[in-house]
């Protein structure tokens, strides 16, 4: 076991556990709190699998922009705690059950899957002028479409958002 | 060597499963998205893992676009629940079958 | 199997003389009434008068397919427009022409969203036409359709007791049999490995193992036996009946429920004999149990439709009994009783269709001396009925006839409870008879016209045919028979 | 034997005789049914024109040889061959002029009878539709040619029973003829199925050929000729089919003359006759015969014995006389059963006429209300029914007595005397049954019995009416008169062509004396109790209720009858069948579109509920999708 | 140096995407925005059948323009301009929003064009999110915000969730081959077939698709998302997006050619179908019916995709077509029969047959159609798909296909029944056939019955497409 593989266990750790905690919150803002803890581990994770420019834009827009949304979103509602049950007995039924059933499939996908996956990788890391060239060579018709797909959230966004100011009914 | 790409796999199978549990089991609009979010972040891992196995370049550049997504999806998203909320007083996903069965 | 190419096509115009009527129909306002029925008696006249031409120019001698025609449609799947008859779709042919025609005439005094009925008969007429002239089977399960949808609204509109369950009965249980057939269907055209569906290259002897032809038979035994009125698969057959409008009951029972026996023979015996033979014995049992029970069944009805529609169940299964027998004789007393039981039914219902319109009622015990009244209405009942029974020299009597000799020689057993269902027949049939025309003159009724001259004329028409063909059954027996001995005579 | 074919000399007279009633038939039914005069023209002139044909056919055939057969193809269906055609002998040629007789002097008879009926157009249609279809059965050449138009003489019959059928009695009547006649006509057809099985060929006389026993196992030879004696049973109301004759009087009194008494009727014995060899091939299946022409005979005579109404005295005794025939050709005598059908005929419709004479007159039935009202001044009548009366009971010097001794001969010659004994009780009941009537009629006592309802309702009749119907009576009277005396001629004319080896029927000289005697026996015992003055007008049977219910109610038999039909058939059967139809298998069909509407709103209301359940739903599946692929 | 011409439809929607873009940042001015939008979508349509002949391989091999996806692209143009022509004077979508209405709903065409000629799981991945998204907004602009937002709000849920399945599933197959590029997984394919993590990522995969085509398991958004959405969005979903669904469901169904696949598409298609029929039986919401429909329709198009061959995909192809042709007729019809942004039941259909008899007739056609009636196009097109899986040997999946058929008849039947033999109450407002209803009625009915009763060249044109796929 090298360094590198202790830390990618440890940051498994850290990552896993600091989203099993997110989930199970019932106040949202310490929920969305510890998910950014998630979410840096994930970065340091990205940075540790060769992907520095990943690491940085997930600092930056999922723990940052995602995230601070989230806790705009909280306070704004101002319903930090929830009240009742944390997982409704109805709920849980089929979420055990898919979680069984997905559990059981991952087992197995793991036992018998890919023999060549359990070769442990080699490290490397793609520099982000690489990767930049790389995504703009390659996929520069995804950014343009991706262009427009954050065109649209805006547009909805707005329009979701903003309560008409005369608050029609339905016609009749 | 860091380790083998099952276990990065595994550690994204097992953030996919937090989410999906959160996504179906809790009672409350904002962590379903959040939910959401984390079966997004576990596939982001995944292909990073992927991109490092291969060595190829296309599993990164899938992740930004991820993020581009899930940005996305938590601003729609959240526009909607807070819509949802304005109309309803509540962030109860019940809500949005009981009043359906009143209108 | 030779193939006799049109000079004219004389089989095409019959079905454009459908769709003629069809599209002029639809180009008349709706209110001209009298302009639609018309036009509907004309061209149904002149599909009348197509038919018996087909009959009258066909070559007995030479038989075979004949008034072949085709036209390449679909290359890629091999479905062509091909058209032909033979022996076996003649006699139907003409049946059909005969009660479109006496259907139309019928109706003369309908009120009711006129031009729809006219259009949608017309549609359904042409459907039937092309399923018996087809020989692809693409346009046989095209037309078979086409013949069935118009039904619904034809019965849902313009009907009467309980008619939107009857309608939608009728419809669903008719598209279940098809829900059968369609798959056979593929499934023979696959397995052929011609990538073709044209009936005479997939009737080649040989072409289907044994198992594929026992398979493929039964799915359209049941799904044909479906509209065939095949026990225990009848029962949509009186519902229907009795909520059906006068000329629809006459179509339905008279031309579609011979489509179901047609198909059974078009489809399953030229392309599976095997199967044919496979399966006769339980064909031959639930055709047997069909007539036995039908009487009996109509025996405690109290609505006269209802009784005729199970007279009809009984008849069927005499058809039935007939193709189970696997011999000519059987095959020829099928389908003459096709054609019989066809005119015969049509009649039937024309006449019932005639004292419902004038009093309301189609219960048994309502009516009574109606033959102080309007006595040919009623006599034409009576005739209707005594064909029914199997009275001599009227039509139904050689088709009965032929099928029990047959089948006493194969099925004694079944043959001898199909001779002894006749007496129950006779009994409900003549109860009828006596508690609607018999008896006492009504006094509610007392007031009712007597069927005029044009309503007459349809009524006449069957029964000369009833006579006619009674008197002269060699003349069909003579076409049928130049088809069934081939048939036949390609078996191993 | 040879069988030659038809000169065209007799093929064109019999083929008019034939066509004529038809084209009368047709005519009056799509022209002439509002015009009963005219109609009554066409329907009697066409019949004239088939008597004078069949008078002229046996005129010209007298002393055959050999039968003349003329055959064409009806139908062809793959091996199965179906021909029509006549034949020409002895048997065909003798009932033929028999039928053509009766029918002619019936339509005349009818002119009166019928005068004013609104529906008379019709019934002279339906006379001819009869002559027409009786006389090609007569003449048939084929048993499926024969059985066709047996069946056509079944609708006719139906039609003329029930010809008013405003009464709710005569339809009812004229369906339970068809239909019981039918149970009889089923048998037949399946015992022709059966021949045609064996034989592949339904030529008659081929049929009566002895070497057709070769091509038969003996139990199927029997089997199928008991089969064709159904039919026999249906049409001459045999025992146990024998309760639709009575019932049939509901027609005009012309019609029970002509068909349920005379010829119709007769076509079984007729049919019996016409197999006769091919029956005697059987000796089993000419017990069974035998036996059931006796009780049929016995049975109805007892019944006779206690009716009131005329018509109905004569149904049964024509079901008793056709016991007789049967018996007669069942003992083996070809000669006296077709020589008493030929003369029951004329005597049977004399009977009839002289009691429709009455009715018409009367307007009543009951033969003590007739008596009451006068009836023995219509001398005529009265003096011709006696005369009949008289033939019937088998009094010398009258036809009766010559054919019914043929028969008493032929069961003398039968080694077991049960038969004989069974014949000479016959005999004695016929006298009395049949001089009950006459003397009821004759010697009017002070009974009160109330009068039943009368049936034709035609009130006071003209008298043309009287001298049209006369006409036929004095005919008829005069043939039975004579008609004896025809006895060895025919015999020799009817043997000429038949195969040889029938045995020949006994003369017995003590015979004729005990038959005479027990006749006059009979008579004398009518005479006591009915006759004389003083006489107590009641029967001895009377003074017994129990047997005079038991007669007077048939025996059961319809009772029995009608139990079976609407316990066992109508409720018990159908009745199964129905509820099967309605509840198992619409039931089942409705309970299964029930069903499928039901899942139908299940898997909505899943498709109802929270989104997240749904969401679990979704990823389960799809997760056990996934799980699949390691299976 | 790359062949922009043969991005002309795209190109071309782009520039209407910002036309109306602009448009969006204008007075609104409904009418004016229709007609725009009713010239632009007109255009491309026409640009898009011109374009049928073009080909290349764009943006390093991401982008495949051949047949196939150019005949998608003109299904996809056509299904916009239909619904565009189903807009004239929407009350579906407030005034003020209508110019944002025709920008998402001409991004949501430009993205499922793109989505067809994908070949790249990139490209795939972020045009389907792209098209995805902006139908989560359009659902949630109906006028009726609450229910407008609750559907757009499940809608939004089910799909991210499918998406984020379908995310890992791409991560799956990804990490197995080391590709994303269609051509060389198919390269790949013979050394992955038995590879558990390859099928279950390519299983999961087709999710994302499975949930545009509301195949079960991830049909639950359809019917609440049909019965929430404004009418023309509603038709939009039921014709252009399940279009799209089917072309790249097409392209990718290449991939999974093992027993595995066929058994686990078998089991999706049979669950589609009863799924969708038996819960259609007791809807009363006309729009809700559509939906469930639309998912047995879904099942059918599985049957031809799971055949296999060129033959099974000519099929679902030539089917798409006639989904687009008969979902389209009904979703016209009840645009007109509704009143102001109500929903309308299938009792609002009485009359129609008086007021509208030629619209009528088109509703009766479609319904066959849907109910696999000859002699129209859906029946034929069933009989391709039938054929296909028949000539694989699937003889129980098409029996159990036909019965299925059989029960969707039943409702159909019950809609024909309120259409033309239900009385309606004499005060209740009734629909005015106007001319160009009439005529695109008309269109329909011919396209209908002509190319159901005559398929020759259409299926000539489907076969030829899908021959490039394999």
């Amino acid at each position: 076991m090298t360094v590198l593989s202790l830390l990618f266990y440890l940051l498994a750790l850290l990552i896993v556990a600091s989203t099993g905690i997110a989930v199970t919150r019932r106040n949202l803002a310490h929920a969305v709190v510890y998910l950014v803890i998630s979410f840096f581990g994930t970065a340091m994770l990205f940075y540790l699998l060769g992907a520095p420019l990943l690491a940085a834009l997930e600092v930056i827009i999922y723990a940052g922009a995602i995230m601070i949304l989230f806790l705009f979103i909280v306070m704004m509602i101002r319903l930090e705690r929830i009240e009742g049950p944390l997982f409704p007995r109805r709920q849980m039924v089929p979420a055990l059950v898919a979680a069984a059933v997905y559990l059981g499939a991952g087992i197995l996908l793991m036992a018998y899957g890919d023999p060549a996956g359990n070769a442990r990788l080699a490290s490397a890391s793609a520099s982000p002028a690489e990767f930049g060239r790389f995504l703009f060579n390659r996929h520069w018709l995804a950014i343009e479409i991706a262009s427009l797909l954050l065109l649209v959230a805006l547009v909805g966004a707005l329009h979701i958002g903003r309560e008409p100011a005369d608050a029609e009914e339905p016609q009749p | 060597m860091i380790v083998p790409y099952s276990h990065v796999l595994a550690l994204s199978g097992l953030l996919f499963l937090i989410g999906m549990v959160t996504t179906v089991a809790r009672r409350n609009l904002i962590m379903v998205v959040l939910g959401l979010e984390v079966m997004l972040n576990a596939a982001a891992v995944a292909f990073v893992g992927a991109s490092l196995r291969w060595e190829l370049l296309d599993g990164q550049a899938l992740v930004i676009f991820i993020i581009a997504v899930a940005a996305t999806e938590v601003s729609v998203g959240l526009a909607l629940v807070v819509a949802a909320y304005r109309k309803t007083g509540s962030v109860d996903p019940e809500q949005l079958e009981e009043t359906e069965a009143s209108a | 199997m030779n193939l006799q190419y049109a000079q004219f096509p004389w089989l095409s115009s019959m079905l454009l003389c459908c769709l003629g009527g069809l599209v002029t129909i639809m180009l008349i306002p709706g209110h001209r009434e009298k302009e639609i029925k018309w036009v509907s008696a004309f061209y149904s006249g002149l599909t009348l008068v197509l038919s018996l031409n087909v009959f009258v120019l066909y070559d007995k001698s030479v038989g075979g397919f004949q008034f072949v025609e085709r036209v390449d449609w679909v290359r890629s799947l091999g479905i062509s427009y091909f058209n032909g008859v033979d022996g076996f779709s003649v006699p139907l042919l003409l049946l059909t022409g005969i009660v479109f025609f006496t259907a139309v005439l019928t109706m003369w005094e309908l009120t009711l969203r006129v031009k729809e009925f006219f259009a949608l008969l017309f549609l359904l007429v042409a459907g039937v036409f092309g399923l018996f002239m087809s020989l692809d089977l693409f346009f046989i399960f095209v037309w078979y359709d086409v013949s069935l949808f118009p039904m619904y609204l034809l019965i849902a509109i313009w009907g009467s007791t309980r008619k939107e369950y009857g309608a939608m009965k009728l419809t669903l249980y008719l598209l279940a049999g098809s829900a059968l057939i369609l798959p056979a269907l593929i499934y023979l055209v696959v397995h052929s490995g011609l990538q073709t569906f044209d009936l005479t290259a997939l009737m080649r002897p040989g072409l289907f193992t044994p198992y594929e032809q026992k398979f493929a038979f039964l799915l359209f035994f049941i799904g044909f036996g479906i509209l065939a009125g095949v026990w225990p698969f009848h029962t949509w057959s009186p519902v229907g009946h009795v909520a059906a409008p006068t000329a629809v009951s006459m179509i339905h029972a008279g031309v579609l429920m011979k489509i179901g026996a047609f198909g059974v023979l078009r489809l399953g015996m030229f392309m599976c004999p095997a199967g044919w033979e496979y399966w006769a014995p339980l064909m031959a049992l639930l055709a047997t149990v069909g007539i036995v029970y039908g009487v009996f069944v109509g025996l405690r009805q109290t609505d006269i439709k209802y009784v005729i529609g199970y007279s009809s169940v009984s008849h069927m299964g005499i058809v039935g009994l007939g193709l189970a027998t696997v011999s000519v004789e059987g095959l020829n007393g099928a389908v003459f009783q096709m054609f019989a039981h066809g005119i015969m039914t049509a009649l039937f219902f024309s006449s019932v269709g005639y004292i419902y319109d004038r009093t309301h009622t189609k219960a048994i015990d309502e009516l009574g001396g109606l033959s102080h009244i309007m006595p040919k209405a009623s006599g034409y009942l009576i005739l209707a009925a005594l064909t029914g029974i199997g009275v001599p020299c009227l039509a139904s009597f050689w088709a009965e006839l032929t099928v029990f000799i047959a089948a006493f020689r194969v099925y004694p057993v079944y043959g001898v409870l199909a001779v002894c269902a006749l007496v129950v027949s006779a009994l409900f049939m003549l109860r009828v008879v006596q508690r609607t025309c018999y008896g006492p003159p009504n006094e509610r009724f007392a007031h009712l016209e007597d069927v005029s001259f044009t309503l007459g004329l349809p009524r006449m028409i069957l029964v000369t045919v009833i006579f006619f063909f009674g008197l002269f059954p060699s003349l069909m027996f003579d076409m049928i028979q130049t088809a069934s001995l081939p048939l036949l005579n390609g078996l191993p | 034997m040879a069988i030659s074919g038809i000169p065209y000399s007799f093929l064109v007279p019999a083929l008019t005789a034939l066509a004529a009633p038809l084209a009368a038939f047709t005519l009056i039914m799509t022209q002439l049914r509002q015009r009963a005069q005219l109609a009554a023209g066409v329907s009697i002139a066409a019949v004239s024109l088939s008597f004078g044909c069949a008078v002229w056919l046996l005129a010209a055939n007298w002393g055959m040889t050999a039968p003349l057969e003329h055959t064409w193809q009806w139908m062809v269906s793959g091996d199965l061959t179906i021909s029509a055609g006549l034949l020409l002998d002895p048997l065909s040629l003798l009932m033929a002029l028999v039928v053509a007789t009766i029918c002619l002097l019936v339509q005349i008879y009818s002119l009166g009878y019928m005068a004013g009926d609104p529906g008379m157009g019709r019934y002279y249609g339906f006379m001819s539709l009869f002559a027409w279809a009786m006389l090609s059965m007569t003449l048939s050449v084929t048993l499926l040619q024969l059985y066709i138009f047996w069946e056509l003489v079944g609708l006719a019959s139906y039609l003329l029973i029930g010809f008013w059928f405003e009464k709710y009695s005569a339809s009812q009547a004229g369906k339970k003829a068809f239909v019981m006649t039918r149970l009889g006509d089923v048998a037949f057809l399946l015992g022709i199925l059966l021949v045609l099985g064996h034989l592949g060929n339904l030529n008659i006389l081929f049929m009566n050929t002895p070497d057709v026993a070769a091509r038969f196992a003996p139990a199927w030879l029997t089997l199928a000729v008991l089969l064709i004696f159904g039919g026999v049973i249906g049409k001459s109301a045999q025992f146990p089919l024998l309760t639709w004759l009575p019932d049939a009087m509901e027609g005009p009194t012309p019609v029970s003359a002509l068909l349920h008494s005379a010829t119709m009727v007769a076509a079984g014995v007729y049919l019996l006759a016409r197999l006769f060899p091919f029956f005697s091939l059987s000796p089993t299946a000419m017990t069974v015969c035998l036996a059931v022409g006796t009780i049929s005979m016995l049975l109805s005579s007892t019944m006779a014995m206690v009716a009131r109404d005329i018509k109905q005295v004569w149904a049964y005794s024509t079901i008793s006389q056709l016991g007789f025939m049967i018996m007669g050709l069942a003992a083996g005598s070809y000669f006296a059963g077709v020589f008493h059908l030929t003369t029951h005929a004329g005597f049977k419709a004399l009977l009839f006429l002289c009691s429709g004479v009455l009715i018409h007159h009367f307007g009543t039935n009951d033969m003590f209300a007739i008596s009451r009202a006068g009836g023995r001044s219509l001398k005529v009548t009265i003096v011709c029914m006696t005369i009949a009366a008289g033939a019937l009971s088998g009094l010398p010097p009258l036809s009766g007595f010559f054919s019914k001794e043929a028969i008493m001969g032929a069961l003398a010659a039968h080694s077991n005397p049960v038969w004989l004994g069974a014949g000479l009780l016959g005999a004695f009941l016929t006298a009395y049954y049949s001089f009950r009537l006459i003397f009821v009629l004759l010697f009017p006592g002070r009974d009160d019995t109330p009068e039943v309802a009368h049936d034709a309702g035609h009130g006071a009749a003209p008298a043309w009416h009287d001298h049209v119907m006369n006409g036929p009576l004095l005919i008829l009277a005069a043939v039975t008169l004579g008609l004896g005396w025809a006895e060895h001629p025919l015999k020799e004319f009817l043997s000429g062509v038949l195969p040889e080896g029938l045995p020949a029927a006994h003369h017995l000289a003590w015979l004729p004396r005990t038959a005479i005697g027990l006749c006059l026996g009979g008579i004398l015992l009518a005479w006591l109790e009915f006759g004389r003055p003083r006489a107590p007008k009641i029967g001895f049977v009377e003074r017994m209720p129990a047997l005079h219910r038991l007669f007077a109610e048939r025996w059961y038999i319809d009772r029995f009858y009608r139990w079976f039909l609407d316990l066992v058939i109508y409720r018990l059967v159908a009745g199964t069948c129905e509820a099967n139809d309605r509840k198992v298998i619409d039931g089942g069909l409705d309970g299964l579109a029930n069903g499928v509407q039901g899942t139908g709103r299940r898997v909505d209301r899943f498709n109802r509920v929270m989104i997240q359940q749904r969401l679990g739903v979704m990823f389960a599946v799809i997760f056990f999708l996934a799980l699949y692929v390691f299976f | 140096m790359m062949n922009w011409i043969a991005l002309s439809p795209e190109l071309w929607m782009l520039a209407t995407i910002g036309v109306f873009l602009g448009r969006s940042m204008m007075r609104p001015d409904a009418g004016r925005d229709h007609l725009l939008a009713l010239v632009t979508s007109a255009v491309a349509l026409g640009v898009a059948l011109a374009g049928t002949g073009f080909s290349g391989e764009l943006f390093a091999g991401t982008y495949r323009v051949d047949l196939f996806s150019q005949f998608y692209k003109c299904l996809l143009a056509a299904g916009f301009f239909l619904v565009v022509c189903l807009c004239d004077g929407m009350q579906g979508v407030r005034e003020d929003l209508q110019a944002e209405f025709y920008l998402l709903l001409a991004v949501c065409t430009l993205a499922m064009m793109m989505l067809v000629s994908s070949v790249h799981l990139l490209t795939l991945y972020i045009t389907l999110e792209l098209s995805s998204y902006s139908l989560y907004i359009l659902v949630s602009l109906r006028r009726d915000r609450a229910r407008g937002i609750r559907a757009g709000l499940k809608y939004f849920l089910v799909g991210a969730a499918a998406s984020a399945v379908m995310l890992f599933g791409l991560a799956l197959v990804y990490g197995t081959t080391g590709t994303a590029y269609l051509i060389d997984l198919l390269a790949a394919l013979p050394v992955q077939t038995g590879q558990p993590a390859f099928s279950i990522g390519l299983l999961l995969l087709l999710g994302g698709f499975f949930f545009k085509l509301a195949i079960f398991p991830f049909h639950v958004w359809a019917p609440d998302v049909y019965e929430g959405a404004a009418n023309p969005v509603a038709a939009y979903i039921a014709t252009a997006s399940k279009v799209a669904a089917v072309g790249i469901l097409v392209r990718l169904a290449v991939l999974g050619t093992t027993a595995y696949f066929v058994h686990v598409l078998a089991v999706l298609a049979i669950a589609s179908m009863t799924i969708g029929n038996l819960a259609a039986i007791t809807q009363t919401d006309f729009k809700r019916l559509l939906a469930y429909s639309s998912v047995a329709q879904g099942g059918y198009i599985l049957i031809g995709i799971l055949s296999m061959d060129p033959a099974g995909y000519a099929a679902a192809t030539f089917y798409a077509f006639a989904v687009l042709v008969m979902k389209f007729t009904c979703f016209m019809v009840v645009v007109q029969v509704a009143v102001g942004d109500k929903n309308p039941t299938i009792e609002d259909l009485a009359g129609l047959h008086r007021h509208a008899p030629v619209m009528a007739m088109a509703l009766m056609m479609a319904l066959f159609g849907l109910g696999g009636i000859p002699p129209t196009i859906g029946f034929t097109g069933k009989l391709l798909l039938f054929t296909a899986a028949m000539a694989k040997g699937h003889f129980t999946l098409v029996l159990i296909a036909m019965i299925n058929v059989v029960i969707s008849l039943y409702y159909y039947l019950k809609v024909l029944r309120a259409a033309y033999f239900l009385e309606p109450s004499p005060d209740a407002p009734h629909v005015q056939e106007t001319l160009p209803m009439k005529a695109l009625s008309l269109a329909m009915i011919a396209a209908m019955v002509v190319i159901g009763f005559y398929p020759n060249h259409l299926i000539e044109l489907t076969r030829r497409a899908a021959a490039l796929i394999s």
